[in-house]
């Protein structure tokens, strides 16, 4: 029986020790009218061979059509030694730390990542991780309102070009506590700084503001985050960990920096893999860690006074503060913070600046390259990093259709989310998109216009 | 047996793996970063030498029992790894068209309904990303439903004293307030205590059955009606399934919402704290409230339910859609358990525990509720030892750790003193628990020898017990690099 | 610069303790006129990214036609532990293991092995891997010379039915030695009995015949192994593993059972990879072993007296007996041989056997609905194991062709190697082509047929 | 540390991996076995554990220094095992029509020509499945090709008395006789006596260049020129090919055959012991005899050449094409190195090599030939340490273990006494090697200080030292049930 590796004779020695004579009868305390007659939808047991067949054959249906979407899931190479790494099975079949001295592996590596993400946001300290970017988002939004003492506000101001699915699951989570996000609208693709003006002298517990934005385009974020502060507001920032290879980080941002970055780590060695796992990452200065959520490590000392890591600060978390913690989280995204630190050392910072460079060459490329054919021109001017918003004459969602059918995914439809930019488009070219796969788009886009003009 | 921080091969200009660029960014200057992130700088075999030594100093269930009650510390299938880490799975965009994905979708479908059949519920989603995640999920449809109905007082959750964590933090974070209700000597909720607190004010109950106390709730059909009488609905944290496959449910209890941890009881990797799956259910009342999204059949194809179809949703919980490989894994090993093998993991998942409890208890060890049966799981308490000793429950799951044997889940739930959470699993043989047995028996030995000895364990892990309140009152959260 | 870690700061220090200036002087010794002036038709170097893309592609290209060859390769289920366990860079990135103290994983393993195949074959002793089946058969002829001392012969008697290319690897790595196979030949598909009667008081070193054989029946080695006892030869089993699950093993062979087994481990949990790598196993009497080719793993006690695993009975190899030693072998099949160890743990002996039954089953069904066409039957009466021979009514060359077309691989042609067998075509169905399979073949094998009728 | 042997889990009736029959056998009683083979009997979690655990026992090179001399020790790229076990490959069935192989077939015939270039030879034959069967092809094809011209007293292969076991071996294998020439102190061939010893009944010579001792014979066209002077062909063992691609090559330097260790040069994993790779190449003498099967490009496609288009071959070496799997390993690895990534491996071995051995000889340990440059490998003789105070080479091999180092070649090459052969590869990083020198030094020192705490090394490894007589004179090869 798979999985289970109970002999007759040891069941049989098993109950006697029990004092039973069944299984069935170490359930008597089950009432009788809960009792289940079975579970048939569930359908007989297939082998190992039998569901590896069934699902390489479901997989093969997908098939691996050539993705120019992006919109917050990135199609980076990932090297093999990654997840081979990662999937070891003294990584992959642990549980959280609890047991630090049987789990220093696991407590070390994510000293390192706390350690790599504090450095690329330029901020102080880090989780051990979050659900994913949109949660980890939501959570900063709460760690704000915890820790703006200034600010009886329950109002945070968000920029409308930050993720339209970040707002919604911050809205969802921070809906229970009384907590609203207030849009502050777009204007040219960015954040509009003359309403930004506008609201000077409002209380907001925070300002959240992405870069690069949704819209793939780089935001004013020193004027923004002076803002903030000068409103008593602290400063969030969302952050992609690939573009911080090469833009400034959130902690030089304005005059003193933002207070807490947050984002999403898949973009570090993890596979879109139809949308998760992915890590969420959340990083702030010193001095509010304490009203951080999720876990944290931290180095110590041994009885021999050697170092060792160990899961700290553990009074902000629900095991401890139960219904006063900073967060409910209690499992995280730990194996993809593996993958995730993997994957930083490996590249280091010249290589996680080369995927940056190259992305947004091959984004340029792509852009260019469409623009080129009437009826597709870019509607903004801003630079942006590695996702650009593309106007068409026509609506969207036929043109994808029809380009998904030739194997081609085109883009991320935005005229859902913003209305107000008419037929747009926002593609994405990673550096596994290269010239050969964006004349092949290019093609493909030519022939879908050409067709249907 | 140490190894040094990745940070320690430092060496300007050195890089593990060469992207190559295919052309040098053209951004402006003043959005440019000025300094160089302080990423490390290794070789590839270094990075490679550097994880793979770090990952040899943990144990985990490929290498160690790992009795963590409440945690369900399985065997992970390697194959359920291996196909859910097939390249088209891997390449999907999470907004691909649902053309280009009928074989995963209708995969996550199936999921679906196998996760209703086992929890008795009329609808799954499967987008909380963890048990606490699941929790949230639970309590805002509970809110959802009161609100929809304008029945807005109701504000309370009720959770007994020996819940999870994340049951009463869960109720904070949707703004509800807590209130605890005891549990009796006998491992059953006091009734009493919870007709007294139920009322207008009751948004509902976060229960786990088994509870974390290792035994059934064996009044659990008179709270429901307690609870539902009240107006109140009921929500199952699907922690302990594992003890309950095939037997009873959620739904047959008269739950109203139930989450599942998928890398519990349908055995995804727990990866070091994660990823896992939070996957919630729940009967026809709280269907329109559901997460989105989800997957629908429609015709002959699997499409996402959203916004649009589900307006009275409680809304996204992720960006996408949840931990999709989590929910590959849990698919095939549920697949290959099919019909039958589901049924024997709770047979023996509680075979294992009643064993272990019986040979604990026949050595002199005292249970917390020897009356009971065991679940899945069951708790010894060690107050007299740590009263004739000193040697406390943590100093045993130090001890263990020497025997080659991860320790049990150690001072929760908070109401048994020196108390230690034992839950086998089904995967594990019956020498592995004499093994681990003999081990109680031998540490139990040395703490009336030698207390301190016992009080001196760890001695063969890299490090020795670590100074707790040194780490949180002198936080060193982050490497810093060494002024030059 | 891949794979290298030196940075310019680093070649400067290093080159200054050389007392060198470039690396080019290090390389002063070699005289002028040998220098070359370059590898330039190596090309350019790829990116993992690359390289990635481009093995992908290349393996697509060829696809997963649906196999119906044995014929020494059998495409057997390996479970995803196997590998996954095996590619531990612990295993796949260690050596032999001469400092045992540092090897005892590597070690206790193979000692698991040997005991494995030596169960398995019903022998005493096996060694730690040869390279493959066929020079494992090769060596088997080699050490029966050697062991042989009541015999003068330097010829083997070797079964026509003995695996073609088995019999061609013997030849040539014994010509050398002056030692050459002798063919006992077929009758009804099997060792021809009569003309093995004619050869009683011959003297030959050995007999070897396989089981099953190469056309998959079942030989009579009771009278083989009894019949070379009796005329003062070795009796050398060629043998499947996973036959061995359900057959009389080779230690049971007559009344003394055969005195050495090889064969090939591949169907242990090797996957077909276009040949190999697959692992080669030798096992015989332990009054032999001293004659044994290759690495042996022993048991012994440490300083301490506890039990730990060490390279034994080196006295044999090459690296201490030089141009005396048993045979050149250095490197084996350490990792395979890993593997194989794996999946018969896995498995266990009921394990193998459903595999074995399942094996037999399907090829019987292959036979019985291939056989229902009309042009096509199986001429042996033989029982066979998981191979079978059919008789077509046309050549077998275009056959194949005409099925490859569809996706089908529908077996090994005889002619080339057996013409006296006319138009036959060996086929094979193991665990993993199941019914569905089985009538696609059928299907394709009827379109054939009708097609060309 | 220690973990029991698989048997140890036997419990009747157990089963780790059920793969279900299809049907049951239908075979005559006669043939069947009546005794169930004595295979482990453990669920595959046991069996997961087991493995895993024994995998720790290992050094490697991804969790240690491992200057293993003559192996040539280097990083072995995941990304060559992901793409080699891609699964179209392993799939592959080794007599599968080449309609369905093209792929495969051109990667194989890519690879025979980027080992032409790299040899200097004029064609190559992959089939080999190691160094040593490497040498017997080339051994078997200069007896064929002085066969083939009625030459057939030329049974004598002449070895360096430095050279390695499988040479001499192979020689006898193949039906030859071996000379042996000895070598001067600078570490060259004596090329006098080879001279006294060369003749008609030469088949020809086997040298590795450089040498096993670590040094570039410089007298190689002179060797070459006697030898073919004599009638006789000249055999290159490629093992230490790292030391001079795109430096020189064999072909350049005289060679008619030569063979290549690909888990050396090219980066295949050493796997415990193998499999490895010993392609050969040759020039155009002896391509008529190149063992089957290889790859050649006929029209568009890639076909075998077979029996049929070889004839004078010397046959097939394995009963398919070799290890095709390392194969695949070695071709993804050359083209991520491409041609400048190809000379740098040389440059940064020998400067390596060359940065150690200076480093050791500043220490005070002696060069073998202090006169010389290292090539990729180098030796130092620990004679006079020896003599001081008995710690013997094989006693720094053991205590180097206890420094978390694998040791290098002891005791090869057979003529430098008490003698370290050291081959630090291109991969490992200066700051390895220095930590390296620092464990040699302090070995050293705590061999005059305390040798016989030295003598009593390794103390830190899974066991302590290993009786090699009682293992060989008590030999314990199976483990046998112990009777019940
Ligand atoms: C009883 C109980 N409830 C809830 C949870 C929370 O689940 P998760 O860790 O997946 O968020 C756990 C797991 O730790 C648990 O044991
Ligand atoms: C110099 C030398 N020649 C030949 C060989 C034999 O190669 P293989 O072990 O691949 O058979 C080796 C490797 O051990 C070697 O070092």
């Amino acid at each position: 029986m798979p999985f289970i590796p109970h002999t007759d004779a040891d069941v049989a020695a098993m109950l006697a020790v029990t004092g039973t004579s069944s299984c069935a009868d170490l359930f008597d305390e089950i009432p009788a009218p809960l009792r289940m007659a079975g579970l048939q939808a569930i359908g007989p047991a297939l082998s190992e061979a039998e569901i590896s067949r069934l699902m390489q054959s479901r997989a093969r249906a997908d098939g691996e059509p050539l993705c120019f979407i992006g919109a917050g899931a990135y199609d980076h190479y990932v090297p093999a030694a990654v997840w081979d790494i990662a999937t070891r099975g003294e990584f992959y079949s642990a549980y959280t730390p609890y047991q630090a001295e049987a789990s220093q592996g696991t407590l070390q590596v994510i000293y390192e990542f706390q350690t790599m993400l504090a450095g690329l946001t330029g901020l102080d300290v880090s989780n051990a991780s979050l659900y994913d970017g949109a949660t980890a988002f939501a959570e900063a939004c709460l760690m704000a309102v915890r820790a703006n003492r200034r600010s009886k506000s329950r109002r945070i101001l968000v920029a409308r070009s930050l993720h339209p699915y970040y707002r919604e699951v911050a809205t969802v989570m921070l809906r229970g506590q009384g907590i609203s996000l207030q849009e502050l609208p777009l204007q040219d693709g960015c954040c509009d700084h003359a309403a930004l003006a506008a609201l000077s002298g409002k209380d907001f517990a925070a300002v959240a503001v992405q870069q690069p934005s949704f819209l793939g385009n780089l935001e004013q974020v020193d004027a923004l985050t002076d803002w903030a502060h000068a409103n008593g507001a602290l400063a969030i920032a969302v952050v992609n960990p690939t573009a911080l290879a090469v833009l400034r980080p959130p902690g030089q941002w304005g005059a003193e920096g933002a207070d807490i970055a947050c984002g999403e780590g898949q973009p570090l060695g993890v596979p879109m893999s139809a949308g998760g796992p992915y890590v969420g990452f959340l990083v702030c200065r010193q001095a509010i860690v304490r009203q951080m959520p999720g876990r944290i490590v931290g180095r110590t000392l041994d009885l021999d006074g050697n170092p060792g890591f160990t899961l700290t600060l553990q009074a902000r978390e629900q095991h401890i503060r139960r219904s006063r913690a900073t967060s409910n989280i209690c499992t995280n995204q730990g194996l993809v913070a593996t993958a995730a630190t993997i994957y930083m050392a490996l590249l280091g910072a010249a290589g996680l600046r080369e995927v940056a460079q190259s992305c947004h060459a091959n984004t340029r490329e792509l852009v260019s390259q469409l623009a080129a054919l009437p009826g597709i021109s870019p509607p903004f001017t801003q630079p942006y990093f590695h996702e650009a918003v593309l106007q068409l004459d026509r609506p969207v969602g036929p043109v994808l259709d029809a380009l998904s059918r030739q194997g081609v995914l085109g883009g991320f439809d935005l005229s859902q989310h913003y209305p107000e930019l008419g037929n747009a488009l926002l593609v994405c070219a990673t550096e596994t998109r290269g010239s050969e796969d964006i004349r092949a788009y290019a093609a493909s886009m030519g022939e879908v216009f050409g067709a249907a003009a | 047996m140490n190894e040094q921080l990745i940070f320690a091969y430092r060496s300007a200009g050195r890089q593990g793996f060469a992207p190559r660029a295919s052309g040098t960014g053209e951004l402006p200057a003043e959005f440019l970063r000025q300094d160089e992130p302080p990423l490390p700088t290794a070789s590839e075999l270094d990075v490679v030498r550097h994880y793979t030594r770090l990952s040899q100093l943990n144990f985990s269930i490929d290498t160690h029992f790992y009795p963590l009650g409440s945690c369900t510390m399985k065997y992970n299938p390697r194959v359920c790894n291996r196909l859910a880490m097939l390249p088209q799975f891997l390449a999907r965009h999470p907004l691909a068209p649902v053309e280009h994905g009928q074989g995963f979708l209708q995969t996550m479908h199936e999921l679906q309904e196998m996760l209703q059949t086992v929890t008795g519920m009329q609808a799954v989603s499967l987008t909380p990303m963890a048990g606490a995640q699941g929790e949230f999920a639970g309590v805002a449809m509970i809110k959802a439903y009161h609100d929809a109905r304008g029945d807005s007082e109701r504000t309370q959750i009720i959770v007994p004293d020996a819940a999870h964590g994340t049951n009463p933090a869960t109720a904070t974070m949707c703004g509800c307030d807590v209130v605890e209700v005891p549990t009796r000597p006998d491992g059953d909720l006091d009734i009493d205590k919870l007709r007294a607190v139920v009322g207008p004010q009751t948004a509902g109950i976060m229960l786990t059955n088994p509870s974390t106390l290792g035994v059934f709730e064996r009044q659990i059909s008179e709270i429901a009606a307690i609870v539902h009488a009240a107006g109140g609905l009921l929500y199952y944290d699907g922690a302990n399934l594992n003890a309950i496959l095939g037997k009873t449910s959620p739904g047959a209890m008269g739950f109203d919402v139930v989450h599942v941890n998928l890398h519990k009881t349908f055995s995804t990797p727990h990866g070091g704290g994660g990823p896992g799956s939070g996957a919630v259910g729940v009967g026809d009342k709280l269907r329109p409230f559901l997460p989105i999204p989800y997957v629908v059949k429609q015709g002959g194809n699997y499409v996402w339910a959203d916004e649009h179809s589900c307006p009275q949703s409680i809304g996204r919980l992720s960006a996408f859609m949840g931990n999709a490989g989590v929910l590959l894994r849990a698919y095939v090993y549920m697949r290959m358990l099919g019909e039958a093998g589901m049924q024997r993991v709770s047979d023996f998942a509680v075979l294992n525990a009643n064993y272990l409890m019986a040979r604990l208890q026949d050595e002199g060890f005292a249970l917390a509720y020897p009356q009971r049966r065991a679940s899945h799981e069951f708790i010894i308490s060690l107050k007299q030892i740590t009263r004739d000793t000193g040697v406390t429950a943590m100093d045993f799951a130090k001890a263990l750790l020497d025997h080659g044997f991860h320790a049990p889940t150690t001072y929760f739930p908070l109401l048994v003193p020196e108390c230690l959470l034992i839950e086998p699993t089904e995967s594990e043989s019956r020498q592995t628990l004499d093994a681990f047995v003999a081990a109680l028996v031998a540490i139990r030995q040395q703490a009336y020898d030698d207390a301190d000895a016992v009080k001196q364990a760890p001695l063969t892990m890299p490090v020795r017990r670590l100074d707790d309140v040194r780490a949180a009152k002198q936080p060193d959260l982050i490497w810093k690099q060494p002024a030059a």
